[in-house]
């Protein structure tokens, strides 16, 4: 951007041939672009999204190359926007006043002569609104390309499959705390904490019980020492043994031996065989 | 001119992302060009088929046809489902509780324990479930039912025996905790015993 | 234990019942069992692969793998779909593309851009929308909000993150030299520090 300007004078884009093409084929060239009917001019800055926008537009209707702009030319038809824009009593946005005003200065900056460059680098009076029309220019195609891009809602939508619940009904989970929160609030109920003690053995005996009248649900008799799996171990065998014997004392099932020493039967109590 | 596969790609499309089932004719305008309702109903039984094998299921309701998810598959999706499961009543915990400790017992057993009544849907409620059944009955009159806990409900629970229930004495312990003020030769064993082992000692004089 | 493909029957069945995108995490809680992440992805990928040549795609975006239509059959899609999606402005358009390339960002920042000033609306539609949010304030007087998209932004629009955004053009290359032809005398002679004799001229026929 740094654009060397020499002592003789300001450095201008700009020469005769394009003024006369920037001011003269607007008269010929101009209309096909830039006319716009009295009645639709409205229609046409709503379509600007400021004063930016409407420089860009300029620029580009003029093919003049961003980084090099005729300050004098731009200003000009800027200006004669903003002053149709006036005269047909459209409100008119306080941005595109202060962008006349930046536009101005510029211009002025750069018709007034100046002394040599007293370093290398000196700032273009344009730099900054160049920096603002590139970035600007950036992000319209940013959002014209986003605008673009496959949408959700707009360009496919999602998938999203009925779940069915009517047929599986949900179950209610259960784990042991619950379990023992239960046999708490019993406890706490029936004041039973002294003779209801049961202890882990006990429960063991319970679960036995239950195991052998499945086993003999429907079996008819049993030996009795089918019932006991001597290779699981001495403590299951003693649990087995107090299970039945809780079995019998409670008249669920029916021991019976013929004779000493003959093989001792079971079945569950008044089962009809 | 759209070839078959390419309308049944159409409508399969079309219906996983509707929100409600959607009928032949709302269908049918999917298509430009005319395609009648025969060719519809037969290219979703085709679909229908396809899908036969899947976790979701295209299936015809009065309203139309949907894809839903299988009832099968529901015990997956609950596990991110934000919605809160279900929980049994305290009278079915209890009931639950009484027949995994006192097994085998009869309903008037649990009605002992509990105090009240047990409403047939409770017991219901847990045989359906495969939690318990009936493992007898009692040589009284009426010969009672004998309920019992099942292997599911061991499985379910993620217990291998009901000797992995938490010991009831261990229950007792707690709550004697709290009434034991009143009884000095207890407190000390229990409060600073750990839960687990001191308990068997402690029970035992019962 | 469940086979590889009963896994993946179940990942497709969740992830085309689901509301929103899932991610790795959420998809390892639907099984019991402990499934490996980089399992899950390798079925997730095959799953894509069986779905290619669908009407609906299995797709990886910021906050997990979601089922969707593909744009090619939206053409269909819309002949039945009851609610059209709002069509934005260029002022809400342009300002997502300063948050979403600029982010964060303040309104004066989008001012300054923009160079107009952004009306409360636009900055509504798109949080209604979900696309952007408050992620802070700048600490300078007035203690503006910081803007910045969102998650669901990326996600409906198709994007893993904002890296997948298309890069901002390097505007230079566009405009320049192609003009030149026209414009004879114009480009290089400040380029080449010429003195700008004609200026006044330039300014005179105003």
């Amino acid at each position: 951007m740094n654009l060397g300007a020499t002592a003789e004078a300001p450095p201008v884009a700009g020469t005769p041939a394009q003024l006369a093409r920037v001011r003269g084929v607007p008269l010929t060239e101009l209309p096909l672009d830039l006319y716009i009917p009295p009645d639709a001019l409205e229609v046409f800055f709503e379509t600007f999204e400021g004063p930016l926008d409407l420089l860009l537009y300029l620029i580009r209707k003029a093919n003049i190359d961003i980084l090099d702009i005729p300050m004098a030319s731009l200003t000009a038809q800027y200006m004669e926007y903003v002053e149709s824009m006036r005269r047909k009593n459209l409100e008119l946005a306080a941005e595109y006043l202060v962008m006349a005003a930046m536009l101005m200065e510029i211009k002025s900056r750069m018709l007034l002569p100046r002394p040599p460059p007293v370093e290398e680098g000196e700032e273009d009076p344009r730099a900054e609104l160049v920096r603002r029309l590139l970035e600007y220019e950036r992000i319209k195609q940013a959002a014209h390309r986003l605008d673009r891009m496959p949408q959700l809602g707009r360009d496919y939508l999602p998938v999203e499959v009925w779940i069915e619940e009517s047929l599986a009904e949900r179950l209610p989970q259960v784990n042991v705390s619950d379990l023992e929160s239960a046999w708490r609030w019993l406890l706490a109920r029936a004041e039973m904490t002294r003779h209801h003690h049961v202890t882990r053995e006990e429960l063991s005996v319970r679960e036995h019980m239950s195991i052998i009248l499945r086993r003999l649900a429907g079996a008819g008799f049993v030996e009795f020492t089918r019932l006991f799996d001597p290779s699981r171990g001495v403590p299951l065998l003693i649990v087995s043994f107090l299970a039945m014997l809780e079995l019998v004392r409670e008249s669920l099932i029916e021991v019976t031996q013929s004779e000493p020493f003959a093989p001792i039967y079971v079945k569950v109590a008044h089962e009809t065989v | 001119m759209l070839t078959p596969n390419e309308v049944k790609t159409v409508l399969e499309a079309a219906l996983l992302a509707a929100r409600s089932p959607l009928s032949i004719t709302e269908l049918r305008r999917l298509f430009d060009e005319d395609i009648g309702a025969d060719t519809v109903r037969r290219l979703l039984d085709e679909l229908r088929l396809a899908w036969k094998d899947r976790g979701v299921e295209l299936v015809n309701l009065a309203s139309g046809w949907r894809f839903q998810t299988r009832p099968a598959f529901q015990k997956y999706l609950e596990r991110i489902s934000p919605e809160k499961p279900p929980r049994y009543s305290r009278a079915v915990l209890e009931t639950l509780a009484i027949i995994a400790y006192r097994q085998p017992v009869t309903r008037g057993d649990i009605e002992d324990v509990r105090g009240v009544t047990v409403s047939p849907g409770v017991i219901k409620a847990l045989e359906s479930r495969g939690w318990i059944d009936i493992v007898g009955h009692r040589n009284v009159p009426g010969r009672p039912a004998l309920y019992a806990t099942t292997k599911a409900f061991l499985d379910e629970l993620g217990l291998r025996s009901l000797q992995e229930l938490p010991p009831l004495e261990e229950i007792v312990q707690t709550l004697d905790l709290s009434q034991e003020e009143t009884l000095p030769a207890a407190a000390p064993a229990p409060r600073d015993g750990e839960p687990g082992e001191p308990s068997q000692a402690e029970s035992e004089p019962a």
